[in-house]
């Protein structure tokens, strides 16, 4: 299945509404296992974002992940900036010759794990974008797909990211970059009727 | 929380822009950036392998403070905590390259891990050629090839000094990616907070200790340590933190060097007692101490505490740090 | 209060141990003091006048972190806020002397100009010639010769590096004590205070502000200032200063010399915030700024704020302040 | 009027004794109108006092003064230092002459007058020292000559010392080194058997 543009850009915008209004949500999600400013750096790519639709509106669905992707790649900074913009480059890429949205995330989750060296089960985003990838494949997106992922993310001890640091202790604490993965594809599933 | 700032959000623009208005004769800011590169009548007169470092802002001298003839060619800023983006550092990487090749000092974080390899892969892309190497001194963080790693922390000026010296002296990029490394391998940091950083945007201290706790193991961005206990002595800290970083040294024959380092809330008072203490416990350990330095190098913002960092050094790395250098911090 | 010391009454004598254990090519201790002394080859092989400074501990860098060829020649360190004694300050003023005489730089605090006073008595009666002068650049204190007068603070700094410059290049005592009288008389300081200092023996703050307040014209030992009023952002508090400090020149043409200097709590980043701030409004009055300074060099304990010192400069102070220095601090 | 030796002595120790158990009540003094440390720096001298008696006896009221002088002197530091040191080293250099009680406290005052370029009225310890000395000239030296000494100057303004920072907001606060210069000649009261 092919997002159309309009979809498309309706998807980013809601999870650039959702992350805004859940910055400091997300900085107390980092503040108790990271360094506190997860949504204050994810903020900084939405009002990138914004900013760039505004300037130039996306013409087809590889420039709007491009878009998206240098927004993220030159405002984000941390961790979440070139992982976030590593998938989207890439899922702008790949759009150039296959726009299936199933095939979109799984491209977007191998770089993710390419950027971060990481895989699922270490307590990151990937924990969050491993089982959306695998449910749209098998065409069983929805909610609680995304609720169970957030519900096993917590229970895990990081071995990635900062939140590594604290090893046991980290268990019990939702991983903030698994929050945002959460309300991005929480977007998704509004747009997609679901 | 009572802040002198602006803005939350033009906190680190304008900070470098004090910092270059007050030394236009070492630094200047590169365009568009919150990255700043030598400006003395030096750098362009003379060619050498470049040395950029950078990180997330908050840890003040660190990095751009190190600037300047011997050590960095260029530093650059990204927001408070938060590694900066590539854009920034690939201008940075350009503004120094003279041909010979431009060596990344990276703090093991994945952010600036990341941030700094999609740099690296934009500047390769311009045929420059890139060496990085990773700090990664704190052991109060357990090492190991399924996790983050330990992270970079005070130990990071260090390195900064000897392969900035190493640069100046002329040496090629590969020998000094090799140095660099060397050096890491050789340099061991332990932190301890008495109260943690506040974060501009957060607003409060991420952790709350009480009245008469210490912590052990914290990190520079206000990561929670290995053990909350009763405040001591500065005598008992400096053997607590010895006898932990000193078992990392199999050798314990030849030189060492010994960095006290403030957190940016400790005055140097404080860090000079507990120096004098580290000094006379390894005095007694019969530990040959050749170079030593006290003060706020690598700071986490207003975090009160110290961090002590131990290296096994050849010679001429005593050398190095002992050459003179024109920056702000050093 | 969590402080890393040992004993309160060791930490002056533990924190110049420390300080001169960790420089040892840069200042020694005097025997049985708590005054260190240049120890660097060119002390003893080329002569100049002493010059001698000193005062409470508590606000380090000062003054044994300007000890050093081209500033000062000792330093004599009192207990935490308190005057050293006489004897103390005697012993200095004999291991500096090289029978051209010493220069005092004193704090204007009565208990200093006493100490000093009577070691001037104690100096004279060895022949030693000897000549004083008193730093009180703190205007926020009425100046009236029927009070103690104004307050010696972070101006101190800037009088201690040009005195120290020219007694290298080979002033004699009187010229000396001239040309710091005149540095002395132009140059003007105000500080802040978001939080105030702890002295170790008292053991909480000596006064509270509230989580929103800031005080206005603090004195380095706690003493209340002029008002206490709401923070501002950072270009509000550098216009308020500015606007006081300014009035102080009648001639507001010619070169102006700036200093920010955290007090010991703030940490480098507020105070980059804060001098690009003045630094910007200044050039927007079309004062000219030549030489500007930023970091915490004259500090009171862990106190939180800064102060701001302008000093209207002559071309050869500019050239004095920017003589390079081996120091700890400057 | 001329004191023992023993008394002299005795005179001394009571005051040593009564400024150590008071030392943080004179700290909590100068808390409010100095820097905090009056009671630390005498307890200093009074420590350097006591180890000076021990090490070796006075053997005459001239040595006794100045042997407190040098403790003082050596020990103390801040303005109390050089201004009690100077007094008691005037004391001394007086009593070769004239070892009257009157006289040497009148000269001592005259010492903390030079040495502090200051007089009474000033909201200093000059403020006790001169309504005493004067009292006993007019032998009528007691207790309540001590006691408005220091109700005056409670309610002076400051124009000497730290406290005069603080201008007219020093109204209202007793000064530091007015309630120690008290304790001394409270000792002295006792010692007189008054
Ligand atoms: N190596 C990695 N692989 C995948 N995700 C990672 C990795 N490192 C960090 N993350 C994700 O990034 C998030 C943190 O982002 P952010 O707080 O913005 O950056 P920083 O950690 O630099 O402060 C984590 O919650 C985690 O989901
Ligand atoms: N110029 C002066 N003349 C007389 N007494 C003074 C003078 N300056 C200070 N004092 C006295 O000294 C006392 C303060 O002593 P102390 O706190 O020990 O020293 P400091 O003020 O240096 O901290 C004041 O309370 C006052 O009585
Ligand atoms: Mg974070
Ligand atoms: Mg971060
Ligand atoms: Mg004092
Ligand atoms: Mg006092």
């Amino acid at each position: 299945m092919e997002l159309s543009l309009a979809d498309t850009k309706k998807w980013i915008e809601l999870f650039v509404q959702k992350v805004e209004s859940e910055k400091s949500q997300l900085n107390e999600l980092d503040t108790a296992i990271g360094d506190g400013d997860h949504g204050t750096n994810m903020d900084r790519g939405m009002k990138a974002i914004t900013d760039a639709f505004s300037k130039k509106e996306p013409e087809d669905i590889v420039s709007l992940h491009k878009t998206v992707a240098f927004a993220l790649i030159q405002k984000v900074g941390g961790a979440s900036g070139p992982l976030y913009g590593t998938a989207f480059l890439d899922m702008s890429k790949k759009a150039k010759d296959d726009a299936d949205l199933t095939t979109l995330i799984q491209t977007g989750l191998a770089g993710l794990k390419r950027r971060g060296q990481s895989d699922v089960g270490m307590k990151t985003m990937i924990d969050v974008w491993e089982p959306v990838a695998n449910a749209l494949k098998a065409d069983e997106f929805n909610q609680s797909v995304i609720d169970e992922a957030l519900t096993s993310n917590k229970a895990l001890v990081a071995t990635k990211g900062r939140a590594s640091y604290l090893e046991e202790k980290s268990k019990g604490h939702l991983d903030p970059g698994a929050q945002s993965s959460a309300y991005l594809f929480e977007a998704l599933l509004t747009v997609l009727g679901a | 929380m009572k802040k002198i700032i602006n803005k939350t959000e033009d906190i680190v623009s304008e900070m470098i822009a004090g910092l270059v208005k007050t030394n236009p004769k070492l630094v200047k800011q590169i365009e568009g950036t919150t990255a700043v590169v030598r400006n003395d009548v030096k750098f362009s007169q003379t060619k050498q392998v470049g040395v950029v470092s950078g990180g997330g802002s908050g840890h003040e001298p660190l990095h751009a403070g190190y600037v300047g003839d011997g050590m960095l060619s260029a530093a650059v800023a990204g927001e408070v905590f938060t590694s900066p983006t590539p854009d920034q550092i690939y201008e940075a990487i350009k503004a120094v390259d003279q041909g010979l090749g431009v060596l990344l000092i990276v703090k093991n974080y994945s952010g600036d891990v990341m941030n700094f390899d999609m740099a690296k892969e934009m500047a390769e892309a311009d045929d420059i050629k890139i060496e990085t190497i990773v700090v990664d001194d704190d052991i109060s963080v357990e090492n190991s090839e399924f996790t983050q790693g330990k992270r970079g922390v005070a130990g990071t000026v260090l390195v900064e000094k000897i392969v900035g010296a190493a640069a100046r002296s002329g040496m090629n990029l590969a020998d000094l990616a090799a140095l660099g490394q060397k050096v890491i391998d050789n340099t061991k940091t332990i932190g301890i907070a008495l109260q943690a950083a506040t974060v501009p945007a957060v607003g409060h201290p991420s952790f709350e200790l009480k009245d008469d706790e210490v912590e052990y193991g914290i990190g520079i961005h206000n990561e929670r340590g290995y053990s909350v206990e009763k405040i001591k002595p500065s005598k008992e800290l400096a053997h607590q933190l010895i006898e932990k970083i000193i078992q990392e040294f199999s050798d314990q024959t030849g030189k060492f060097v010994v960095l006290v380092n403030g957190m940016g809330g400790t005055p140097l008072m404080e860090q000079y007692i507990f120096a004098n203490d580290v000094l006379n416990e390894l005095a007694d350990k019969k530990i040959q101490v050749a170079f030593s330095k006290v003060g706020n190098k690598v700071t986490s913002l207003d975090m009160q505490g110290v961090s002590l960092t131990i290296m096994k050094a050849e010679d001429s790395w005593i050398d190095m740090l002992e050459e003179p250098v024109n920056t702000i911090g050093w």
